[in-house]
């Protein structure tokens, strides 16, 4: 039951074919190649910061290029790709479906991914992930500005492409016998961040269009000294990508409610509010984007209604939470790597969301905004749970695409390294924040306890980045020498697995 | 699905919004306190712009990267900016507000005791923004 | 539900890793050299929008002091209603907004007094209507931060070409309800006039120099240094030769204008670089010009704020 | 809806609020708020991570009190 369905071929016929696990593997190794290069900019960022003054990276500028790209290439390119992949693998399959509603039109969306990739690292700009005007209109140099602007237009098409097919497939394609009410959670899960996606997106190509035209001159709309509004962008960036947040996280948790009941060999508990959750987090996400925006002068009656916004989002993800405790219990736990990595992800779930409470209350934007506060909470949530969920599902389903085992010993060491990272780095820089260093600064000022926190920070830093060599070493040697898996049930859980992988339906 | 009754489910879920609940009614008790400008405030007009601040005082005095303030007065800032955003912030005094091009907002802050605080840029505003900073001292009322 | 499966599994191969390793490195590789070989041309250029807005607050154009100074006092008053705006008499009184007439050159100092009730601002424009394109040093207060009642304030206004230009109060609104005035500017029949070119010639070397934090810049050394900002002093008609090396970590720009406040009047086509194409660290630039009618001048870095952290000097012709 | 309706007019009802004679301290203020919050989320931090700890270490597969689940082997 391995999910490359057809006979060993050439490497072209895989690049060019359009069926659906082919298109999830290019998915797949695109997304882990970004994942490696942008996690190397992230050692760079950590080891400049190790102390003050001017350490491994040239100059300021580089610098600013550098975390600029870090994060671009993280958030686009690793993890929407990672979820499209496992999307691309699995959701026929969980509907009973041959393939993808579309297949051509997943290879496009694909295949708009490297050229995007490629104008992003090429021209590496330097205005932050969220070129935020009128600094990205006025001072940030081209073509590299410009090059990223198209870049991310690209992206942002090619995820709703991905998006529409999603949910065509689920809605439409799904096996006559099954209801909407049968589809797994992970189903569920992607079609409701897909939903965000067709939502949310149009508006930040809108911004994109309106930026690049800025840029040019020709228009004046978020240029102060044409008679345009920045925060007008800000709004309209923050529409769209406080629910892009949402998109990331959901299909992690979608992978986590197929991991956790699988090794704790009991049906989810609550597959309604699991639903109920999925649903009611995509609809709320919408209600809150402003609460990036407090300290730009925002009204008391604004600040509140966001607030209140931002809030109604928790008891939605808590659901979440409480579904996979209360389905680990009374079970009969088998902690294989997966396993480690979605009870990992639970607990910095938690820790995120409960710092994001923290955050959401005004007055405390005062002493949080745009401090490390930020950066360790939004990092916890992509890291923490994005990440641990995504590399949990790449070991769950590593088995079925290979064909063979991945070396358990390794995926272990991998997962304690990079948990034992991830606390050290972000847990720091939530305390960083509180002392008030600011975000994207290239040097700072030698404040004793700067200097502590930012040393604990790059140590964790380095620790996640030998856990990723290790990885990366077992995923490479596993794929090609890797024991043969019993691909039936590769971990040795007894039970069965509920969706038939090949299955065809009938009315096609 | 599962037959099973959902009720420790319905109890987590209003314990969880009963604490929502709670955060957002204390912070926006703190935010409504905070948020009230004394009408006795002197007004400091500063602006940004890359890479330094600069003050202007009632008396139109202008500093530029340090400002000088007394003890136990009220101080209200007009922050805006020239050129890109930044933002104005004295940690120390839990001070922040943005500096946005085309827009004056205001934030107060009454200091208490005299020293020096740093006042940093929290908004990526370019090539200096790392150091985009500034002192502010605080000194006993001159009268 | 049903449960067959295909009864032979195909397996992943070293040859097809390594193949895939094979591309993925070689696509990182060919990448990283056109990224590395590449890496400073990415960020070579402005933003267009940025030669697009200089050229918009370029109203006042390059001028030659001519001396001459006319000083004009205006109020701001207001009819009972609040319906007429005007400037020193009510609207059909004689001595409402005056006309001011002026030669290319002419300096025009205005004392400006808020005498209404409610806030104004001021400002001088060459635009027929609105209250956009006001000239850098020509405004009293904003419209975002008005004079009060009773409040004053002065500003000075050097006519850069001939025509009609506009003092106005910038307050929105204002300008229609009455609160505009011409200003009327004939050719430069000024006295001082730039004499013949003397053969005399002159090489100066201003560099320019940052203090460590960047808060403070200047000319050839620091301010409380031995020859920081020097006043340079020529003849008329003199040929001047200024070389500058930028010495600093941020970008800078070298030009001789008429008002220090507006970098983009720079004169005798003095200009080093431009603030739209600066001096990047290191690099450096010469510029000789002939020193055109006597007065008083300034040098400054033409980079927006840098004139106002001190990179200025005085720059006067005899 | 009641939130964007009701919000404005209580905080037109506060917009007064009461005028404090000598100015309050933010830093106080903030940073109470602060702490109380965290105060909050670590106890709850505590008590759900702490759960998940003692489940993880209970119902572990080599536990010896571990038993199968009752739809193990079924196709659930």
């Amino acid at each position: 039951m391995t999910l490359e369905l057809q006979k060993p071929r050439p490497i072209w016929q895989i690049m060019f074919s359009t069926h659906h696990t082919d298109v999830g593997l290019l998915y797949l190794i695109s997304s882990l190649t970004f994942l490696f290069l942008g996690g190397s900019l992230a050692l760079g960022i950590r080891a400049e910061l190790f102390l003050p003054g001017s350490q491994i990276i040239a100059d300021a500028m580089t610098f600013n290029r550098i975390f600029t790209v870090h994060g671009t290439t993280l958030i686009f390119l690793f993890i929407i790709p990672f979820a499209s992949a496992v999307g691309n693998y699995y959701v026929p399959i969980m509907v009973r479906y041959k393939d993808m509603a579309y297949p051509k039109l997943n290879a496009i969306a694909f295949w708009m991914i490297p050229p995007a990739g490629v104008l992003i690292w090429l021209g590496f700009a330097d205005f932050t992930w969220y070129a935020t005007p009128p600094y990205s209109i006025i001072s940030a140099p081209g073509p590299a500005a410009d090059m990223w602007i198209f870049g991310l237009k690209i992206l942002g098409i090619s995820s709703v492409l991905g998006a529409l097919n999603f949910v065509v497939t689920i809605l439409k394609c799904k096996h006559p016998d099954m209801s909407i009410g049968q589809i797994p959670l992970m189903a569920w899960s992607f079609l409701s961040s897909s939903l965000i996606i067709m939502v949310a997106i149009p508006t930040f190509a809108a911004a994109l269009l309106m930026l690049l035209t800025d840029r040019l001159g020709v228009s004046g709309f978020f240029n102060p000294a044409m008679g345009g509004d920045p925060i007008s962008y800000a709004h309209l960036f923050w529409f769209t990508f406080h629910p892009e947040v949402y998109v990331l996280v959901i299909p992690a948790i979608g992978m986590m409610y197929e991991i956790i009941p699988r090794f704790s060999r009991k049906p989810i508990y609550s597959y309604s509010s699991g639903v109920f959750a999925f649903v009611m987090l995509s609809i709320v996400g919408f209600s809150s984007w402003a609460h990036h925006m407090y300290a730009t002068g925002m009204s008391f009656t604004e600040k509140t209604v966001f607030m209140v916004g931002t809030l109604a989002a928790v008891p939605a993800s808590a659901m979440h939470v409480f579904n996979f405790v209360a389905t680990m219990w009374n079970a009969r736990i088998r902690f294989s790597t997966p396993m480690m990595w979605a009870v990992g992800g639970i607990a910095l779930f938690f820790s995120a969301g409960a710092g994001g409470v923290v955050n959401s209350a005004m007055p405390l934007d005062f002493t949080t905004h745009d401090t490390y506060w930020v950066v360790g909470h939004f990092h916890l949530f992509v890291m923490g749970t994005i990440a641990f969920g995504s590399i949990g599902y790449l070991y769950y389903m590593f088995p079925y695409v290979t064909g063979r085992m991945y070396n358990e010993t390794l995926g272990k060491i991998h997962f304690i390294l990079s948990f034992i990272g991830t606390v050290l780095v972000f847990f720091t820089q939530h305390v960083l924040g509180l002392y008030g260093m600011p975000r994207r600064i290239y040097d700072y000022p030698p404040i004793p306890e700067w200097i502590a926190m930012n040393q604990i920070a790059s140590v964790g830093a380095m620790i996640i980045g030998i856990s990723m060599a290790v990885f990366l070493a077992n995923m490479i040697h596993s794929a090609g020498k890797g024991k043969f898996a019993d691909t039936d049930d590769p971990f040795g859980l007894g039970g069965k697995y509920y969706y038939p992988f090949e299955a065809k339906n009938p009315s096609h | 699905m599962g037959g099973h009754s959902n009720w420790p489910e319905w109890i987590y879920v209003a314990v969880v919004i009963a604490l929502m609940t709670w955060v957002g009614a204390e912070a926006w008790e703190a935010e409504r306190l905070v948020e009230h400008v004394p009408a006795d405030a002197e007004t400091i007009i500063v602006t940004g712009q890359q890479w330094f601040w600069t003050f202007e005082h009632e008396d139109g005095t202008k500093e530029i990267g340090e400002l000088h303030v007394e003890v136990g007065k009220a101080y209200k800032f007009e922050v805006m900016s020239k050129d890109v955003n930044h933002s104005f912030n004295i940690h120390d005094y839990v001070v922040l507000m943005d500096a946005i091009p085309g827009r004056v907002n205001t934030v107060w802050f009454a200091p208490d005791a005299v020293g020096e605080h740093d006042i940093q840029c929290r908004e990526y505003c370019g090539l200096i923004h790392y150091n985009m900073r500034g002192t502010l001292y605080v000194e006993e009322p001159s009268h | 539900m049903s449960q067959e499966h295909p009864t032979e599994y195909y397996r992943t191969t070293n040859s097809r890793v390594g193949k895939m390793l094979a591309i993925m490195l070689a696509i990182c590789i060919v990448g990283g050299v056109i990224f590395f070989s590449m890496w400073d041309y990415w960020i070579s250029e402005p933003p267009h929008v940025i030669s697009v807005m200089a050229g918009d607050v370029d109203h006042s154009g390059p001028a030659e002091a001519t001396g001459i100074t006319i000083t004009q006092d205006l109020q701001f008053l207001e009819s009972a209603d609040f319906r007429s705006l005007t400037f020193n008499a009510m609207i059909d009184e004689p001595g409402v907004n005056p006309t001011i007439e002026m030669s290319v050159g002419d300096k025009v100092v205005f004392n400006v007094v808020n005498d209404g009730m409610s806030f104004h601002a001021f400002g001088v424009t060459k635009d027929t209507e609105g209250f956009a394109g006001i000239i850098p040093g020509s405004e009293v207060a904003a419209p975002t931060n008005p004079l009060k009642p009773g409040e004053s304030g002065t500003a000075e206004f050097i006519a850069g070409e001939e025509g009609t230009y506009y003092y106005i109060c910038t307050v929105p609104g204002h300008r229609d309800q009455g609160m505009v005035g011409e200003i009327i500017v004939s050719g430069s029949s000024g006295p001082a006039v730039a004499a013949d070119p003397t053969g005399v010639s002159h090489e100066f070397t201003l560099d320019f120099v940052e203090s460590d934090d960047f808060r403070t810049l200047a000319f050839n050394a620091l301010p409380g240094e031995e020859g920081n900002n020097p006043t340079i002093v020529v003849n008329s008609g003199d040929e001047v030769t200024i070389t500058s090396v930028n010495a600093g970590m941020s970008f800078h720009a070298f030009g001789v204008v008429s008002n220090p406040d507006d970098f983009n009047s720079v004169i005798f086509d003095s200009a080093i670089a431009a603030a739209t194409n600066p001096l990047k660290p290191g690099e450096s630039g010469s510029t000789t010009f002939i020193a055109g009618a006597p007065g008083t001048y300034h040098y400054i870095c033409t980079v927006p704020g840098h004139a106002l952290q001190g990179m200025i000097g005085e720059f006067i012709v005899e | 809806m009641a939130v964007l309706v009701g919000l404005p007019a209580v905080d037109f009802a506060f917009a007064a609020g009461e005028e404090p004679g000598e100015y309050l301290d933010r830093r106080v203020l903030i940073w109470n708020l602060f702490y109380k919050m965290m105060t909050v989320a670590f106890i709850t931090g505590s008590v759900v991570s702490g759960t998940i700890i003692w489940q993880v270490w209970r119902f572990r597969e080599s536990h010896p009190k571990a038993k199968p689940t009752r739809y193990e082997g079924t196709d659930w």
